[in-house]
């Protein structure tokens, strides 16, 4: 998979060789190309991870991007409107996630979505703390959580 | 073209700074506060440097700081959040009268400051 | 501090910093940036490591003491600034390379005074904030 | 927009001042510190300000085609700032090595009595 | 004619600093480095002496560049005697450092920061930069801050606060001048600076800026009002490092005073006035101090300010004879006022106090090395014909010419303050009987049980001192030869100006 | 209306009025760490002001500055946050 | 001659390192110093004798005009020979005296430094020249009373010695500069064409004033007199050398020899005649009160010295020559006196009069030598000292107006009671009946008892045969004063007259007195409850006072605070910046060229001004912090809006590192306490303020200067060109100033060495320095 990938990069750089031009757009075209070239010549390999992956990771950013965009406007109203609606509260998230990449990542995307935040991890690794602001339902929201983000974050890292 | 594009992403990302800075100013406790403002401004500086990095797409060192930057905010805001708010916790910062659950109370030894992650009471609980 | 969060932040940190204090610390000469920044921001790196590893770990990646860098640094710095001398030269007198580097482009007596002013900026406010550290705790 | 910065000049001046008259020796570091950003912003301010045109050659050319701002009160100012850190660095520890012995930061604590010379 | 060998005097020292750096806590290594080094750079200071006096201003134009352009090192006869003496005082601290250091002091940088000392007053002597003399300066104070705070003891933090906050004040006074002179002038190099200045037509900013230079400056070289920061803190740190502020660091401050306010603003009836008037009320401070105090140090820290006070008050009469005077004085002052701070510290040594009350019998006991002291002790008083009187004359003179009787009156107390404390001092500690003390205040002769080789390491500099202080008394003549020569350049600059610009400046 | 002008008179007063707003918080606290998250925000706006700034002045080399602000604001924060944890340890 | 002068001080440098060899029978050896001395000088005397005078140049210091000339005239060539001889019989004396003392050796060097001193004064044809050796025996004569160094009293007497005389040497020197400075030589013989000049010149009373100053503290004249008393603390032998011959007659010396340049005028003679007058019978009248010889002795000595300085005032030829007449006669009879006393307190260990009696039947010689001085100064016929007070009454009689009437009376009390004196010194201790306990007492060595037997005989000898030094050194001496020749050969019997009628008043009512009156210690007692009006106590007062003053001056300004002192600092600055700036000239409010102002930049200059009131204002130090920070990054924001990125770059790294800094240095400290009061703080506002808005208003005055930007512009212009750099920040800092750059960096390098050893280093208790 890192193999496909730095093939992948030297495809791309290869491009940018060729047609002189270095500049962003030119290299994600480039890219591009490469990455159909190897997933044409790789059909009939075994891993094809790498080319599953890399959608995926698409997908996963478009939907960061729709949650915190969503999220970011809730929050804005809540902001601009007189009265508050909210319902803050500390809770305590059981991960799946384990190594230390995969924490980071997690929290990472969690904090930056408003509304919720990470306070702490625990000292075994196994509960995320975090703060909500629209804590309707406990149970609700960490089964938001584990079916959105999580499910999605591990699916690209393992 | 690309000066709407710009325009539009400058007007976004301010607007999303300055819900962050009201969000700041209004929130009625430091978590709340915290939470707002970490993000909202992540992403309006975000914005603000992507369109950055579209008004210099000319010179692609600028573009790729730009992003570079993006890349660094997102990578570290979350981290200095989850740090003071630790810390906060700590020193004991009083939570909003509207804050409905804190599971968070009673975790940390108050000696080495390790957090437990509450599982052996839940298996308590369970025998 | 007891983060994992941080400890796992930091090992990324640290090596995006560096090399981005070197990328100021080269292209001072032509852009905003140099010896100065690039030095603050390579112990800026270190301390953040020490922050959440302690100051023995981060002691112990760096392999020697800091404070060993300062003599370094002030002797690059001091023999690019006196290195003109033997040529009959006033001090401080850029010598330079005809052939421009990429990336750097020309290589003179300026750069290696810079690399000397980096090379000890590090090694000053690592000795600093280290000694500090290991005092108080 | 000058005459701003030169209220703000004499505000930091003063301040510095009045801070380095208070028995607290974290008050003393805090208007040296005052003091001396008033004494940046001073020299960059007589040096003439110029708004968006920082002192690097375009990279195309050779030499400056247009307004730049003057290069020289920004390297004298840079100079400052560094020898004020160190300066700084080591008074912020003498800061703590006074707070070490007489428990306090008050200035007035730390005056021994001259009978105890040697 | 730009000429390398003048900034060998800073290099020389910056060298041994790096190399001492690099032998951390290998204290006997650093002993031998350190007199190396010194005597290295007192060759250096002689053969520059000599070759400024033989072939007049030397200048170096660092990197390249023309004055204004880039960074300017002069050297003539007023600074390279300064270069000279302080040579002269380095190798003595030097020497004297090896046995009268502790080791402690040594493991921690004691040796490197004294080079970088003595690096920053050559440096501050030799530029011909108004921002580079900042530098120095710079160095200067946070060299002497850590020599000063070096080994922490509460007496030692105490004086480095008040020193600390006192001379960094200065130095925002310093750069505030700096700053409005760029503004007014677009140009550092003092040469250049004295061709702009006098043709500024705006006479009352020229007074102004001025202003800020005698304050940054009256603190450094501890003129009343300015003077606090010296007597409280010159008691405090080891003697070696005493020696070296008391004869060096506040005549860098004179220096730097006697430089602006020749080169760059010539001063005007108000200025010479305020000099004038400062010098009384600094000599007369001083000598009240003395007179009450009873620790050698504390009582040698107040001769500073009152001798402060005979050059400030020589450059205030601003005649060329009162600058002979001064510039004479300040010669004699460098060399005796390390010496008597070594002395101070040898008296510790022997005795373990420098308390005059607890102190006595040295006399009797060391009859030989108390000639010694005697002889600097009488120069410093100025008993004729040792190297403290011939400068009074000039002063004397000066005085008569320029009808300054108030200054006259206050230079004849302080130098009778100066004789009266002396001469007290000389029968309370050596011809007294040693008092006896309270048990717990008993004392080890450090000194006797030294090997020979470790007490010559310790008398060695203080004979070195004394010797270059009866050189200057009784061959005076020559003294007075560098000091007139000094003055006469300072009231004609244009030799100076055309050496630094390389031009032909018609005055 | 160039980009230019619209930064200047649009964009960049905005940024500044969240610049007062924060600082608002920052003087009203009340808490210490109500101060280091306002000081922390104060720093993205800077982020985000410099980076406007340099389009608004076409001055790319203001990046470079912004991204040295980035690289390091978190220093400060981190750094009081350590304190306090020390601090409530005692 | 040189030699001669400096043969003193080679000895003593000599006996540094050779002491050791001198301290026993070699002692006597050193003598030869002073008598081939005499000898050498005394070979002179037909020259001089001559009218002619011997001059010597050497080169010393001529940029100051201070050269080694000397000049051997009648004037000094008495005082050289009463030096080197009086000289020889004290060293020859002291050897015996002192024997077997400690540090012998450092007597030796001591008296011959002391006698070099004198010989150069005497000697010196420069008034500078004259001045060093003045000031050198001020301070070897310092050395000489203190040399019982151990004994409290000793100390405090040399020091009160050297307080007086060399405070007024300083006073002397001024004068002396400003006589040379207005003659435009320091040579005494050029002056001499200057006199009128000088004597015209406006500050002809100043120069008097200040060499009046010198002369009467070092030649113990009234109320500079009281050093001298306790003077005596010094081994007799030193007494004898100090005050016979030398070191107080040097003030006599300085005025003879400046007479023919300043003397002669009313500002010259009277206040001499008063000084002198005072003196000569204050001395005298005290001198009866004492009952310790060498304090009779002290007190008789100034009241000499009052008469010299008197007979200088009077400033006739009649005058002059009784002045050196009486210097001889006093040089020896005091010389023999003391000597004998020295015998006396060496022998039977005391010096109380009133236990002494009856000695001559065991010290004959000494009691002849004593007799023989006491009736010199008396003034017997056929003594010497007849001849001396001839002379005196001769010279007080010719003055003009009633002062002959004044003078002399004053003249012949003084005598009477000077008289007096001398036969309690000279006769009293060897008349009567031997006391039981001085029954063992026996001659000394020879070469004590010879001494004063010489000098004594001598008093006769000159006496009786004037004519041996009339020509030869009295009137070339009196010459040198006058400066010009002149004839009057001494005289024994001036026929029967009113001078020898006063002679005869003198010594009947002195014999009178001495037969009625026993000195007691009552007396003593008597005399000094009156001490509160004497000059030594108003001194010592006056002297407590300055210090008391000094302490307070001290204290007050100094007072440890160092708040107060950065307020004083500040203070002046204020004061001064102040008084320029609004004197001399408007002041422009307005700068001519302005930038326009946005929002964004009043918004963060707004923040700035809060921020820094924050920080000055708050009570937590954490929030302090912050703040602090806020301004640093706040202008950081400045620099990039106006154009300097390096500068931006560099003081937020900075910032949030000092912030770093802060925070690991700040744990535990307690909070910020309000430690001043309202005034206080008010009182600190109002410097503060001022402060700035004086530094504001210059900035905007250095605004309107127009700027030159031809440094700046060549920087633009070769930055890369010759530079090879585009940052042209960067390229100053590493090529066109990089200077700066270098030492920057060492600065850091210190601090942090700082930082390690304020931290780390703990020195052991035995390390002390
Ligand atoms: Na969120
Ligand atoms: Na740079």
């Amino acid at each position: 998979m890192v193999k496909q990938f730095l093939m992948n990069l030297l495809l791309a750089f290869i491009w940018i060789a060729l047609t002189g031009v270095l500049a962003y757009a030119n290299f994600m075209f480039g890219f591009a190309i490469g990455f159909f070239l190897l997933w044409v010549m790789n059909l009939n390999e075994s891993d094809r991870r790498y080319f599953t992956r890399v959608p995926k990771i698409i997908s996963f950013f478009l939907y960061f991007l729709y949650e915190m965009i969503r999220a970011n406007v809730q929050v804005a109203y809540d902001m601009i409107t007189p009265r508050f609606f909210m319902q803050p509260g500390i809770v305590r998230y059981p991960m799946n996630a384990r190594s230390d990449f995969e924490i980071n990542l997690l929290s990472t995307v969690i904090s930056l979505t408003p509304g919720t935040l990470i306070l702490d991890v625990s000292e075994d690794r196994s509960v995320l703390y975090i703060h909500v602001m629209y804590l309707k339902d406990k149970d609700r929201f960490i089964q938001q959580i584990k079916e959105g983000f999580e499910r999605r974050l591990l699916e690209i890292i393992r | 073209m690309t000066t709407i594009l710009i325009g539009s992403l400058c007007t976004i990302g301010a607007i999303a700074i300055l819900i962050a800075a009201i969000g700041i100013l209004r929130m009625p406790d430091f978590y709340l506060r915290l939470s707002v403002t970490v993000k909202a401004a992540t992403l309006g500086g975000g914005l603000l440097l992507l369109s950055a990095a579209f008004f210099f797409t000319g010179e692609v060192a600028v573009t790729t700081k730009a992003l570079a930057i993006i890349f660094f905010l997102t990578l570290t805001a979350p981290v200095a959040a989850h740090l003071i708010g630790r810390a906060a916790y700590f020193i004991g910062t009083e939570q909003w009268k509207g804050t409905i659950r804190d599971d968070l109370a009673g975790k940390y030894d108050k000696e080495t400051h390790e957090l437990s992650s509450g599982n052996e009471e839940n298996r308590k609980n369970q025998d | 501090m007891k983060s994992t969060i941080l400890k796992t932040a930091s090992i990324y940190l640290l090596p995006i910093l560096l090399l981005f204090s070197i990328f100021i610390l080269l292209r001072g000469h032509y852009f905003p940036g140099g010896g100065f920044v690039g030095g603050l921001i390579a112990a800026i790196a270190f301390v953040l490591h020490s922050f959440t590893h302690g100051t023995e770990a981060t002691l112990k990646l760096l392999r020697i003491h800091p404070s060993a860098l300062i003599p370094v640094g002030l002797a690059l710095a001091a023999i690019s600034m006196f290195a003109p001398m033997l040529n009959g030269q006033p001090v401080m007198t850029g010598l330079w390379f005809d052939q421009p580097v990429p990336v750097i482009g020309l290589i003179g007596s300026a750069l290696f005074f810079d690399i000397g002013v980096y090379v000890v900026v590090i090694g000053v406010v690592l000795t600093i904030l280290f000694t500090i550290a290991q005092y108080s705790g | 927009m000058e005459l701003l910065l030169v209220i703000l000049i004499g505000v930091l001046y003063a301040t510095g001042i009045f801070m380095l008259l208070r028995r607290s020796m974290v008050k003393l570091l805090i208007g040296l510190i005052l003091l001396g950003n008033g004494a940046n912003l001073l020299i960059f301010l007589l040096g003439r300000i110029t708004k968006g045109a920082p002192p690097v050659i375009d990279s195309a050319a050779k030499f400056f085609t247009d307004v730049y701002a003057d290069p020289i009160p920004q390297a004298l100012i840079l100079t400052a700032i560094v020898i004020s850190f160190g300066l700084q660095a080591f008074a912020i520890v003498l800061l703590k090595r006074v707070y070490v012995l007489i428990n306090s930061d008050d200035l007035d604590d730390l005056n021994t009595p001259e009978e105890e010379d040697i | 004619m730009t000429d390398n060998t003048l900034i060998l005097s800073v290099i020389i020292h910056l060298f041994t600093a790096i190399v001492l750096l690099a032998l951390w806590r290998k204290t006997v290594a650093q002993r031998i480095i350190s007199v190396v080094g010194s005597v290295v750079a007192m060759v250096i200071a002689i053969r520059l002496f000599t070759a400024v006096w033989d072939n007049g201003i030397l200048t170096m134009q660092a990197a390249g560049w023309d004055a204004p352009f880039g960074i300017t090192f002069v050297a003539d006869v007023f600074s390279s005697t300064m270069v000279l003496l302080t040579s002269f005082s380095g190798i003595a601290v030097s020497i004297y450092s090896a046995t009268g250091v502790a080791r402690g002091r040594m493991l921690y940088g004691y040796f490197p920061i004294l080079h970088l000392l003595l690096m920053g007053l050559n440096g501050a002597f030799l530029t011909g930069d108004i921002f580079n003399l900042y530098v120095w300066f710079e160095v200067i104070i946070i060299a002497s801050f850590v020599l000063m705070t070096l080994g922490g003891r509460r007496a030692q933090i105490e004086g480095s606060v008040k020193y600390m906050a006192m001379n960094v004040l200065a130095s925002t006074f310093f750069l505030t001048g700096i700053g409005i002179l760029y503004g007014i002038t677009g140009t550092l190099n003092m040469a250049d600076l004295s061709l702009k200045i006098a043709a500024l037509e705006n006479r009352k900013l020229v007074d102004i800026v001025s202003i800020f230079f005698i304050v940054g400056f009256g603190i450094k070289s501890a003129v009343f009002p300015l003077y606090f920061w010296l007597p409280s803190s010159y008691h405090t740190p080891p003697s070696a490092v005493a020696a070296i502020f008391g004869g060096l660091l506040t005549k860098v401050g004179i220096y730097a005073l006697f430089r602006v306010f020749t080169l760059i603003f010539i001063p005007d009836e108000f200025l010479r006035t305020l000099l004038v008037v400062l010098a009384i009320f600094t000599i007369l401070t001083g000598s009240f101090g003395a007179v009450i105090k009873n620790n050698i140090r504390r009582v040698f820290s107040y001769l500073i300010v009152c001798h402060i006070g005979f050059m400030v008050g020589g450059l205030g009469m601003y005649s060329e004879i009162a600058i002979t005077g001064a510039l004479f004085y300040l010669i004699h002052d460098m060399m005796v006022k390390t010496n008597i701070f070594l002395i101070a510290g040898l008296i510790r040594k022997l005795r373990g106090t420098m308390n005059m009350d607890k102190l006595g019998g040295l006399y009797a006991e060391y009859p030989l090395l108390s000639l010694v002291v005697a002889l600097v002790l009488f120069s410093l008083v100025g008993i004729p014909p040792l190297s403290g009187f011939w400068p009074k004359i000039y002063l004397f003179e000066a005085g008569f010419m320029d009808a300054q009787y108030p200054l006259l009156v206050a230079i004849i107390i302080g130098s009778f303050v100066t004789l009266y404390v002396i001469a007290k001092l000389w029968a309370k500690v050596f011809w007294k009987n040693q008092p006896t003390l309270p048990a717990e205040e008993n004392y080890t002769d450090e000194f006797k049980p030294m090997s020979a080789f470790r007490k010559s390491l310790l008398v060695v500099p203080i004979v070195f001192l004394m010797a270059i202080a009866l050189y200057i008394g009784l061959a005076a003549e020559n003294v007075a030869l560098v000091a007139k020569h000094i003055a006469r350049d300072m009231k004609d600059m244009t030799p100076y100006i055309e050496a630094v610009l390389g031009t032909n400046v018609s005055p | 209306m160039t980009l230019s002008t619209y930064i200047d008179y649009v964009i960049l007063p905005i940024l500044a009025i969240a610049l007062v707003l924060v600082f608002i918080r920052l003087i009203k606290g009340p808490n210490i760490v109500d101060r280091v998250i306002a000081l922390d925000l104060l720093i993205t706006i800077g982020v985000s002001v410099i980076t406007v700034y340099s389009i608004s002045t076409s001055e790319s080399t203001f990046i470079d500055v912004a991204m040295i602000l980035a690289l390091i604001a978190f220093l400060g924060t981190i750094a009081f946050s350590f304190y306090l944890e020390k601090r409530g340890r005692k | 001659m040189l030699i001669a002068v400096l043969a003193g001080l080679f000895v003593s440098v000599l006996l540094i390192p050779l002491g050791r060899l001198f301290k026993g029978r070699l002692a006597v050896l050193i003598s030869l110093l002073p008598t081939s001395l005499f000898a050498y000088f005394a070979s002179f005397i037909p020259t001089i004798a001559n009218g002619e005078a011997i001059s010597f140049h050497y080169p010393w210091v001529p940029s100051l005009g201070v050269d080694f000339h000397f000049r051997l005239d009648g004037l000094s060539l008495l005082f050289s020979l009463l030096i080197t001889g009086i000289g020889s019989l004290v060293f020859l004396y002291a050897s015996s005296y002192l024997k077997g003392h400690r540090y012998l050796d450092r007597f030796y060097a001591y008296l011959s430094l002391f006698m070099a001193s004198m010989l150069g004064l005497v000697l010196a044809d420069n008034v500078l020249l004259l001045f060093i050796f003045w000031e050198l025996t001020s301070i070897s004569s310092f050395f000489l009373i203190g040399f019982n160094n151990e004994d409290a009293n000793s100390r405090k007497s040399s020091l009160t010695a050297l307080a007086v005389t060399g405070g007024g040497g300083f006073l002397l020197m001024a004068g002396l500069i400003l006589m040379g400075h207005l003659s435009g030589t320091y040579a005494i013989q050029e002056m001499l064409n200057a006199s009128s000049f000088l004597k015209a010149h406006p500050w002809y009373p100043a120069i008097l004033a200040l060499i009046f100053a010198g002369a009467f503290t070092k030649s113990a004249q009234f109320p500079f007199h009281f050093w001298l008393p306790g003077a005596m603390k010094a081994p007799t032998p030193i007494s004898a050398y100090l005050h016979s011959a030398t070191m107080v007659k040097a003030g006599v010396y300085l005025l003879a020899r400046l007479y023919p340049i300043l003397g002669g005028t009313e500002y010259w003679t009277y206040p001499l005649i008063v000084v002198g007058g005072i003196t000569m019978f204050y001395g005298a009248f005290h001198s009866i009160f004492r009952t310790d010889l060498k304090s009779i002795l002290a007190y008789s000595t100034i009241s000499a010295l009052g008469i010299l300085v008197f007979l200088i005032g009077i400033g006739t030829e009649q005058a002059l020559l009784a002045a050196a007449v009486f210097i001889l006669v006093h040089a020896l009879y005091k010389a023999s006196l003391f000597l004998t006393t020295g015998v006396l307190d060496h022998e039977t260990g005391t010096r109380e009069i009133t236990q002494l009696g009856g000695l001559r039947k065991v010290l004959l010689p000494l009691a002849i030598a004593g007799l023989l001085a006491a009736l010199s100064s008396a003034g017997l016929p056929f003594t010497f000292g007849f001849i001396g007070k001839d002379q005196i009454y001769e010279a007080t009689l010719h003055t003009e107006g009633i002062m002959p009437i004044v003078l002399t009376s004053l003249a012949v009390i003084t005598n009477i009671l000077l008289l007096y004196a001398g036969l309690l010194v000279g006769l009293k201790p060897f008349a009567g009946k031997l006391p039981e306990r001085y029954q063992a007492v026996h001659l000394p060595h020879w070469l004590m008892w010879t001494p004063p037997l010489l000098l004594a005989l001598m008093g006769i000898a000159f006496g009786a045969f004037p004519a041996l030094i009339d020509a030869s050194l009295l009137n070339p001496a009196a010459t040198a004063m006058i400066n010009e020749t002149f004839d009057s050969p001494l005289k024994l019997w001036h026929g029967f007259n009113l001078v020898l009628l006063l002679s005869g008043i003198t010594l009947a009512l002195g014999a009178l007195l001495y037969l009625m009156r026993k000195p007691s210690s009552k007396s003593m007692a008597s005399i000094e409850r009156f001490n509160y009006l004497a000059p030594q106590y108003i001194f010592g007062k006056l002297a407590r006072a300055v210090r008391r003053f000094a302490a307070r001056y001290t204290r007050t300004l100094h007072n440890g605070f160092l708040r107060v002192y950065l307020f004083r600092i500040i203070m002046f600055a204020v004061l001064l910046l102040g008084f320029r700036l609004f004197t001399g000239g408007p002041i422009q409010w307005i700068p001519a060229h302005l930038s326009p102002i946005s929002v964004y930049e009043v918004a963060v200059l707004g923040i700035l001004i809060a921020a820094i009131f924050l920080t000055v204002n708050t009570s937590s130090r954490l929030t302090a912090v912050v703040a602090t920070s806020v301004i640093g990054y706040c202008i950081c924001l400045l620099f990039v809006f106006y154009s300097a990125p390096d500068l931006a770059m560099t003081q937020f790294t900075i910032d949030t590192l000092t912030v770093v800094l802060f925070v690991l240095v700040l744990f535990r400290l307690p909070p910020f306490l309000n430690l001043a009061n309202r005034r206080d703080r008010i009182r600190d506002w109002l410097l503060a303020s001022s402060f700035g808005a004086i530094i504001a208003l210059i900035t905007i005055q250095a605004m309107n200067q127009p700027f030159d930007d031809a440094v700046s512009k060549f920087y633009g212009e070769n930055a890369y060109v010759l530079a090879k750099g585009k940052n042209v920040v960067n390229v100053i800092l590493v090529d066109f100033r990089g200077i700066d750059t270098m030492f920057e960096v060492v600065v850091l390098s210190i601090a942090a060495i700082g930082v390690v050893s304020l931290l780390k280093l703990k020195l052991k208790a035995s390390e002390k320095e």
